[in-house]
């Protein structure tokens, strides 16, 4: 039988799928059950120093390819999200916590009290595309992308994962600067900017106008971001865009992943879906001679 | 999402309305729809008519949200995503369905569908007061074994629906038990069906944002209600912690009820 | 009956729909099937000084929501490439002439001709992704984008329209340098930078790697660039993306297009694709309430 | 793209080889796929087997492309988009079918379906040399009139295919002519067809791109070849002023043929 388990950097996983972040990820719960459906980690809900409510809804629209969200980062605020990290750590549940802030010291501290309740890494949203004067506003800036990553390293000793945004014209440049920062590893894709109308109603549909496109649709431009980013920096990258199958997830793995996240999936799958997509990279490898996923890490970087 | 156009809008009470919009297909009672008034606020709301070529919604005006859907003029359109989520699985032969002021909007279409596949149904209705009262000639047009039950006795019993359930329950002979109000209230309904040994589905509500399993918004214990409801089997939501104590705001902050 | 005709400054179509660059746009005859099948103009394939083959195939691979292609700007080289041109221009087709060269003089010269031959307008291509030197790698930069408009406008009197990338952080800026250049529209998007990769092969499947995403996958990113640049330009745009139905052509054009032109959707639904959106246009117009198309032309923009 | 498994690779005379790979699915005689040798060249070719659990394709070694083809392995990995484009339709009871070359990759299979669909069929098979003549063997296990043709007159008549043809259709009674070969082969055929008042249907080459409508490379008239064709009426042909004289160069430069 192929093996499934999966590395980045010092994170060791049972396989290489984790729940993305901002899907499920509001409570303990939420976050076990993905692991009971097959996850080898979750990622947070991106969390912020003080409690937000986001955008009004519509906050999320299904186009024919994916869905667009600008869902505008509510979270409890960090304080009140320390039970929630803490009841999957003590489950033995690998979390990564995702955080957000306008700038470097709010997001060490954040980063701080995300190691303190039992986070095993902790991921840096760089890259939300409808959060004014947040995510991909500040992630799109080289500087602020190896400073942030610079000044969580010295906050904490776990990992450290900047998230960055597609929606730039070099991700690969942004990737280099956060592994000057010294970051652990890189996670790409966030959402593509995008926008639905609805005829009828003469009016973008979501409240923000602006939102983040998930799902199938990205798939193409997530994987050529990740090649890109494994062609320029050395540290491991954590795949995420449009994955619904195990040839999914080995595309990106083959463009350079380590290890890879889903999101959308998860509406037409359910949290079993991190279990389906391991069964089918499993039948895969089987088929195709593959023992150690690693086998299969930046395979498509050597061909040309 | 779909534009559907709006067909009627009613006034069903002093603060209740019923919009009617021609959005085609299948629903099952129970089910939801996420509607949205273009420029305004979208909202779940259960449907309160599923017939396959015009769907719609009751509802209560607490806010801007269920203002602007009152305020609709018919031709107006109205933006819906669904019908979405699961509901009621209606079992046996003698059924008992509570309800508590607005809980009726989706409980009706269950009703309706009970009555037509022949069960024995009897419904125990509450509101706040006689003016509040919902959905009274709907029912009474139907055979079911209408109780009518108000907070201050101004129509029907006084008390509350589950007060009078409890009598009922207690002569025994129900096979099942079909709840929709305040969570409270369904705590005490889901209770009193564990305690009978009835089976027992109840609707429950929380704050709604992407109403497509993703968001995570809508948690209760492990479960998405957009998606693993509105409606659950009692059994299952007494077993969570949360149920009938604790829900997220819009922020995810953990709430008390 | 509502109205369907079209004006893009000072062009005048009897509908909004326009055959893209690069679709069945190498001979006169392949042109007069896309104008028989509805369409109310055509943009040529992308024609350089001098002939070239393109990139080896495989030069285009069909992805769950689109099409990747890197076919690398083949033409035959603009002198040979006259009767093509003359060829609909006699049959009083509307031609538009697309070019690509390395600097402003090779787009200037290259306009002149195509004016030369009959073309009612030019299209500039400063946005094909897999062309090195060419396209996006020139058109990601305002200056070049306001000098090379500016150089076309002074040598040709017939509309020049920058055909743009989305392949940056801020396409409304290049849109705004077009405009000072003088461009008379804007022309949004081309595609999406992108890979596929086959697993069984452990290699991307384009000869080039990357390639340019375009069909449904990319309009929810087309509809956002459209709406952003309407907020930046005075100028008329015409929007490019995914178009398959009458209501993704309403989505271009209320976000702020006054045209819309139809690229992929070609393959399922051959050049009586244009026929078939017109159609589907005419009748949301009709029970909408509609009678001309420009009562829809940016609806979508006073909304919010 | 779909990945394929090559199960056998033969040689069938010095230049020309079969590939057959597993692909799945139905495919009419005379469709193509697009076959891609990861790391090589992809390229168009007419599919000479068309079981539904197993494709084939069988080739002349021009190129490099062609040359990885030949080279392939069972078991290996081959890229396949297809079956393309529109097959022949068969059409009577009374079928002659030309091939020149390689020509008879494509037609074998309509052969074989005209064959077992009751059809009386003639073939003739011309090669440059006996060589060169293709399925041969294949053709001989069926009942057609095989008439073979070389150009050196080392095998059969001594002459083009053509011009074999030409002396059976003079004698008539043929419903339908199916042609595969070297375009000027295809006009006079098509000619022929046309001056004896039969339905002709011929299988064209453009060079190809895309294979999916799209770049316009294959261009024949107003017509994509990869579409529309290869198969075409040779009425239809006959109306085209470029068919059998000039074609798209890879740059889609307009040369002679
Ligand atoms: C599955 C489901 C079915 C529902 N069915 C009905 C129904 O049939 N009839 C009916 O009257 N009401 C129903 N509701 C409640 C209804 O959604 C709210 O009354 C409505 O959203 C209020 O919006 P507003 O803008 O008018 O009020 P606001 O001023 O925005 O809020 C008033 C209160 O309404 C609730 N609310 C607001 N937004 C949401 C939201 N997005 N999701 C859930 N609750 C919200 C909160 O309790 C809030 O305090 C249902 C809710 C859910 C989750
Ligand atoms: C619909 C169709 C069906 C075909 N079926 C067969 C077949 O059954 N058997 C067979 O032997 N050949 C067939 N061909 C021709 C085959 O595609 C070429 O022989 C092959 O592409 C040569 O590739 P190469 O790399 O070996 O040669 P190269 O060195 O690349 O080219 C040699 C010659 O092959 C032709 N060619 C090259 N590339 C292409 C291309 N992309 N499209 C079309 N022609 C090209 C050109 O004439 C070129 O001069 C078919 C072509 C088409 C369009
Ligand atoms: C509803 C929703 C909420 C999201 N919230 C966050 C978030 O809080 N932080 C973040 O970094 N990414 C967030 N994302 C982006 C996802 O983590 C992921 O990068 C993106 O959806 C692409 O993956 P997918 O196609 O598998 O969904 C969110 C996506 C969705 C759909
Ligand atoms: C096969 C192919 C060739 C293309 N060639 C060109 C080109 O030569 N010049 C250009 O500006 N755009 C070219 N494009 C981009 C299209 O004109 C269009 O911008 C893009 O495909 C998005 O539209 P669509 O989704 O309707 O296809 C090409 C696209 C395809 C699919
Ligand atoms: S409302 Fe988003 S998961 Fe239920
Ligand atoms: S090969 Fe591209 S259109 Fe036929």
């Amino acid at each position: 039988m192929a093996s499934l388990s999966a590395t980045v950097g010092k994170l060791r996983l049972a396989n290489p799928t984790i729940l993305a972040a901002g899907i499920l990820g509001m409570t303990a719960e939420q976050m076990l059950e993905a692991l009971k459906g097959g996850a080898a980690a979750v990622v947070t809900k991106s969390i912020g120093l003080k409690a937000a409510e986001g955008h009004p809804n519509p906050t999320m629209v299904e186009t024919e390819c994916g869905y667009l969200n600008c869902m505008g980062l509510p979270n409890p605020g960090i304080d009140d999200f320390k039970p929630e990290v803490e009841g999957v750590a003590k489950h033995d549940g690998i979390v990564i916590g995702s955080v957000y802030a306008k700038d470097a010291k709010g997001f060490a501290a954040l980063a701080r009290k995300m190691e303190s309740y039992g986070a095993s890494a902790v991921e840096l949203n760089l890259s939300c595309p409808h959060a004014a004067g947040l995510g991909a506003e500040m992630g799109s800036s080289l500087t602020r992308v190896r400073n942030i990553t610079r000044a969580v390293k010295k906050a904490v000793d776990i990992p450290v994962f900047p998230k960055l945004t597609p929606n730039v014209q070099k991700i690969a440049g942004l990737a280099l600067a956060a592994e000057k920062g010294r970051a652990d590893g890189i996670v790409a894709i966030n959402t593509l900017k995008a926008m639905a109308i609805l005829p009828e109603a003469r009016t973008p549909i979501l409240s923000n106008a602006y939102g983040g496109y998930s799902g199938p649709g990205i798939k193409p431009v997530g994987v050529r971001c990740v090649y890109e980013i494994a062609g320029e920096v050395d540290i491991p990258i954590i795949g995420v865009g449009g994955i619904c199958s195990g040839r999914d997830a080995i595309e990106y793995i083959m463009a350079g992943a380590s290890a890879v996240q889903i999101g959308s999936a998860v509406a037409a799958h359910g949290p079993g879906v991190f279990a389906k997509v391991c069964a089918e990279m499993g039948e895969f490898m089987t088929a195709n001679g593959y023992k150690r996923l690693s086998d299969m890490v930046g395979a498509a970087r050597g061909g040309r | 999402m779909k534009a559907a156009r709006v067909t009627d809008v009613l006034q069903e009470s002093e603060h209740v309305w019923t919009v009617r919009f021609d959005l085609e297909g299948s629903a099952l009672p129970g089910q939801f729809a996420m509607l949205w008034v273009p420029g305004g606020e979208e909202m779940p709301m259960g449907l309160s008519y599923i017939d396959w070529g015009s769907k719609g919604a009751t509802f209560k005006v607490v806010g801007d949200g269920t203002m602007a859907l009152s305020k609709l003029k018919p031709g107006a359109c109205l933006g819906t995503k669904g019908p979405l989520g699961r509901g009621y699985a209606i079992k046996g032969a003698d059924i008992i369905a509570i309800a508590g002021g607005t809980g009726i909007a989706s409980l009706a279409p269950a009703i309706e569908l009970a009555v037509s596949g022949g069960k024995r149904v009897t419904v125990v209705l509450g509101a706040k007061s006689a003016g509040e009262m919902l959905f009274e000639k709907r029912l009474k047009r139907l055979s079911v074994n209408l109780q009518l039950a108000t907070d201050d006795g101004s129509l029907g019993k006084k008390g509350f629906a589950t007060d009078i359930a409890q009598r009922l329950v207690e002569k025994g002979g129900y096979d099942q038990m079909l709840a929709c109000g305040p969570e409270p209230m369904l705590a005490r309904a889901a209770r009193m069906a564990e305690e009978f040994g009835i089976e027992s589905q109840c609707s429950v509500e929380r704050h709604m944002k992407c109403g497509l399993g993703l968001c995570g918004a809508c948690a209760l214990g492990g479960a998405r209600v957009c998606v693993e409801g509105p409606v659950f089997v009692g059994k299952a939501l007494l077993s969570m912690p949360d149920f009938g104590k604790r829900r997220l705001a819009p922020s995810g902050k953990v709430i008390s009820f």
